[in-house]
């Protein structure tokens, strides 16, 4: 199995006709995701690539196909009413590709998005892939492959990376989900964590984290609570130098939370293993499986 | 972005918060021509106008009993430099007449995805202090973006600082107008540090902070013009004229990687590997050359750098525009030091056909790649 | 509060919403003058500004080709009287070229507790037979007032009206607008009708009306201040003024009544008793002699008034009180017509007391009150 | 017993010093109400004639004193705001007697009152009396006698005139509720209709309806739905000129609804005895019971 999208996903691209949105349609398709429509308002008459009927909102769309996925492609202007309207519309798992939405923005997007049920995975991510069934985003497809490891990231190329690392050498993955960088996201560590734990097709799980914020450390106390299965962690920055502080805010709110080395000790103490750089993830699997 | 203090208090001020008099001045006789007009009401202070905390710490706020003493301190103070900024423009405000010192801050939360509102009786300069050391003296309150700042949740929160009723009353009316100001300059944090009350018992905010959400910019023209690019290093500006994120650092390896954290685990891979990374470079997801050579431009321009690395793992970005990029600044300008390539992903056989043809060769391995480019600085093969 | 026409369209442009050009004017000549500026582009429509519907078949709208004709039209509309209402304005507007008319209004729904936005491909002035007979061809959103008109609602029902995306993209914005107008104005209504689509494509709201809340005036001066008096009767502005709820009508039981329920409620018993009520009177909930003696004022004012019934049941309004004011008023002013009081409630021996004393009697029970009232007006005993 | 107030409720005052809350507060004291607490900002340190403590938030009084409903005598300017403040302290029972407010705000309001699952009564109403026990708001304990009558309604001194009927042909009341005449209040007929008919202790159910909205037509259809005990209805303004109409958005949203003929012609078509005037009530109640 996996988690969040598989063969059965129905998906729709919001952007279809855009150049972003295009591109990465043709190559979903290419992959095997069930692209079922496009929404483009006032394109819609048009036949996407002559398969995949266009529509002007997502509602119809969803009421036409029965689409019941997302992936935003739209330009970051119009990208919070995107979502506002694809929660609208009932859909369950939106994914939102667009990096540059305004933070405030997300604020609202977040209460709106829970009170109707439906899971957010970013904005300003790579998407998610299931390999094998189906893939919503911009990973590339032919680094992966199907296995047994579950993959979370907040990272774009860094999880590519270790994705590569990973098929190399003959570990293919369950679900690979990029979560996205930006400080307010709608799916996190611990929700991508509690969904591989219950995925009976994942044997382990591999974490990639970055310096800021704390959902690492509260991710690896989450993996000591309520995970059983084996899980290795890296943390990026560990040479960053220390963020421009954002006020008295800032320190107050954080603290001295948010460096690579607090977090890497975070997920040592909760008995994750902790990789040095991308190329320790097969050794330290292979120790832990 | 980063407003200035002058900044943070016209927008303030325009919010209907209270905030004491003052003007910017960027040379010596403006200080004294202000000093001037306010000094009927006693001593100035003169405030240094950069990004940078510490400013009193580091002489940029002085005290000035005269205009001409204010002139004398604007004189040191202009063109000093603070945390590696030099001063351009320094605040002149009347010395206040302070009887207690609070804090009023609005940040963006990760953890609650909400803004929330931190007010401290225990104002000033040491309320990061406070906060460490004696946090219960720091009240916080997420506030639902929904709703806003509800009128009950400010007075609520001034009663914490306050006793008199007016004071609670004006530091709620501030709070809600703090807020306001917040939403409406689309900002990721808005403070007033020391939000002060005077002998008089008024309540004004004396010194304020605003940063402000990159991603509003583009909405927000009114506020996009605010940026002061003299505040800012030159390098920085270039890369961010040119759509690259960079972040000049102290080491020798000149680093160009796609993605932010790619970027930095290349960086601490340099580390492992006993190097020291001179930068961060994202040239972010788009693929075009001409950011190749932009990059290589800013990278080339640091005299530390011993020897650069490219780290691109093609996704959206293809590996044949990074590589015509190469080809191009090398044509445009020569590269004084020597270059590691690792190129991987979208468009790599494309990519390597290129290098080979204009005489580069090109790695696949990120860890063979970061050998080598260390190595490089320090003058010996990997 | 009604604003009117020209008054709301004001509103709508600085709102941002394309509305056609156009002024008002109070005398024929202002009118030859606007027309003449506007006259270069063709025929001008005069509009009459009273707070009544049914303009155009009363004949307070006109056409007109020449700045000439126009002022002939503004000699006719100025002081004409539109359901009782006297004309002292009219709007000079250039002619539209319409080529489609459609429906765009947002009120506060009591059912959903909401405002709600209405729009229907069907505009003009049969859209209230549209929504009686084709209820289809209006579609109606509930906005959650938490969020406002979210952009993808707003393009939903654009597309109801439109085809072309530049016209749907221009009625969202629109929607949008009127929205921001209808929460910015404290509205309980805001409505474009027709919102047209001229020949060469452009989406204008071509006439436009707004309620707003009285509820909103106190906080907010400046939408107070857009009241026209001369455009209420004379009777209901000097009740509004001594703060008492007064709406005059056609029978001769002048009725005064604290309470709008029982005010009502003794008004049906007027009628069930055989007679007919003069007005509906409601003095509210505070209990101030001055206020019964300024509501005897505007009774008495009324001709057609054979008999006055008081009706008060005594809560937080004393009965002693309203005794006094009607012992006040009779001093200042003789009535000229039999009076009928009941009193129950609070401090009603008080006031059974006064009232005696003054040489007036008082009943507790309402029917005996309003049959004995009734019977006055008949020149008979009960 | 009674609905929604009764010997338990500990009630706190909002604007308990201000003109109309401190003489109100001295008649519910008067009436038996167990007033446990007020809030004035300000006058956090006093007590309310020498007794009732006196708190500058909700929250503290509340906390302070385990007030479990509330009632607001609050100026209009700020009443939407002490709803926000009661709601937000966890009450569960608001009663608010100011008039005046915007009805936008009310819009605001009655999602943060029902995202916390509190009652709201008003605004603009006059409270709600439980004879015998608990008065809250501003009905005149004098005319009412504790029995079993349970009345409803949309007015102020229109009630008072009809319980006076009830009290003085002995008729006493279960619980009076005065709902308020607003465009948007918290409480309706069919809530209150619904708390009777679950009410041991009442046996008949009077409600009193204005012209204007639609209210009492779901009432009665409620009615004839839910609840078996007897139901009598009044609607004021048979004789009410028709209101200015409101655009034509009102005319749209309304149809014909809202008239006194139409309402009255609702209650009596789903059974309820439709009083033609108020001194109807006790005998059409007799016919009833």
């Amino acid at each position: 199995m996996s988690i969040f999208i598989n063969r059965e996903t129905r998906l729709l691209v919001q952007g279809i006709t855009g150049r972003d949105g295009s591109f990465h349609a043709r190559q979903m398709i290419g992959y095997g995701t069930k692209v079922v429509a496009g929404v483009t308002p006032g394109k819609g008459d048009q036949l996407f690539e002559g398969v995949v009927p266009v529509f002007n909102t997502v509602a119809e769309a969803v009421q036409e196909t029965g689409a019941n996925t997302t992936v935003i492609y739209v330009p970051a202007a119009v990208a919070a009413a995107a979502i506002f309207e694809a929660a609208d519309a009932g859909l369950a798992l939106l994914v939102c590709i667009t990096e540059g939405i305004p933070v405030l923005d997300m604020t609202l997007v977040m209460s709106y998005v829970s009170e109707r049920g439906a899971r957010l995975i970013g904005p300003n991510c790579p998407g998610l892939i299931s390999p094998g069934q189906s893939k919503v985003g911009i990973i590339p497809g032919n680094i992966c492959a199907p296995g047994r490891i579950g993959v979370v990231s907040r990272s774009g190329t860094l999880t590519y990376e270790i994705i590569h690392q990973l098929t190399g050498q003959g570990y293919g993955q369950s679900t690979c989900v990029g979560i996205g960088g930006d400080p307010i996201i709608g799916t996190n560590f611990i929700h991508c964590l509690s969904a591989f734990e219950a995925d009976p097709d994942t044997d382990a799980i591999v974490m990639i984290g970055e310096i800021g914020g704390t959902d690492e450390q509260q991710a690896a106390e989450f993996v000591s609570r309520a995970v059983t299965k084996p899980v290795i962690g890296f943390i990026a920055g560990q040479t960053a130098p220390p963020g421009r502080r954002m006020g008295h805010a800032g320190a107050i709110i954080s603290g001295s939370s948010g460096t690579a080395a607090e977090k890497m000790q975070a997920l040592a103490t909760h008995g994750i293993g902790v990789m040095k750089r991308p190329a320790d993830v097969v050794p330290l699997l292979r120790e832990r499986l | 972005m980063n407003l200035h203090e002058y900044q943070a208090r016209e927008i303030l001020k325009r919010h209907g918060i209270p905030v004491p008099d003052g003007d910017v001045a960027a040379t010596p006789d403006e200080v004294t021509a202000i000093a001037a007009r306010l000094g009927g009401r006693g001593r100035v202070v003169v405030k240094a106008q950069v990004h940078a905390g510490g400013r009193g710490k580091a002489g940029g706020v002085k005290l000035a009993a005269t205009p001409g003493e204010a002139k004398a301190m604007a004189q040191e103070i202009l063109g000093m430099t603070i945390k590696g900024l030099t001063v351009h423009k320094v605040l002149v405000a009347p010395a206040a007449d302070i009887a207690s010192e609070s804090y009023v801050g609005i940040i963006v939360d990760r953890a609650s995805q909400r803004p929330v509102l931190m007010v401290s009786p225990a104002g000033g300069i040491d309320i990061e202090e406070v906060a460490a050391k004696t946090p219960e003296k720091i009240h916080r309150l997420a506030i639902d973006p929904r709703y806003g700042l509800l009128p009950h949740q400010a007075q609520g929160l001034a009663f914490s600082l306050y006793k008199d009723i007016a004071q609670v009353r004006a530091a709620a009316d501030i709070m809600q107008k703090l807020y306001a100001a917040f939403t409406g300059t689309g900002a990721s944090l808005a403070e007033i540090n020391p939000l002060i009350t005077t002998a008089a018992g008024q309540v004004l905010a004396l010194d304020a902070k605003i940063v402000v959400d990159d991603n509003e910019l583009d909405r927000r023209p009114e506020i996009a013009a605010l940026r002061d690019a003299s505040a800012e290093a030159p390098s920085e500006v270039q890369a961010r004229k040119a759509g690259l994120t960079f972040i000049k650092l102290e080491g020798t390896v000149g680093c160009c990687v796609n993605g932010a954290g790619l970027a930095m685990a290349t960086m601490d891979l340099v580390k492992y590997y006993g190097g020291e990374p001179a930068n961060f470079l994202d040239i972010g997801g788009s693929s075009n050359p001409q950011k190749v050579v932009n990059a290589l431009r800013i990278i080339t321009a640091d005299p530390n750098v011993k020897a650069i690395l490219f780290n691109i793992f093609g996704g959206i970005t293809r590996c044949d525009d990074v590589a015509n990029g190469i080809v191009q600044a090398t044509r445009q300008f020569p590269l004084p030091v020597p270059m590691v390539i690792r190129l991987t992903g979208t468009n790599e056989q494309e990519a390597v056909q290129i290098l080979t043809q204009a005489g580069f060769s090109a790695l696949t391995d990120m860890d063979e790649a970061v050998k080598q480019a260390v190595a490089k600085t320090q003058g010996r093969a990997a």
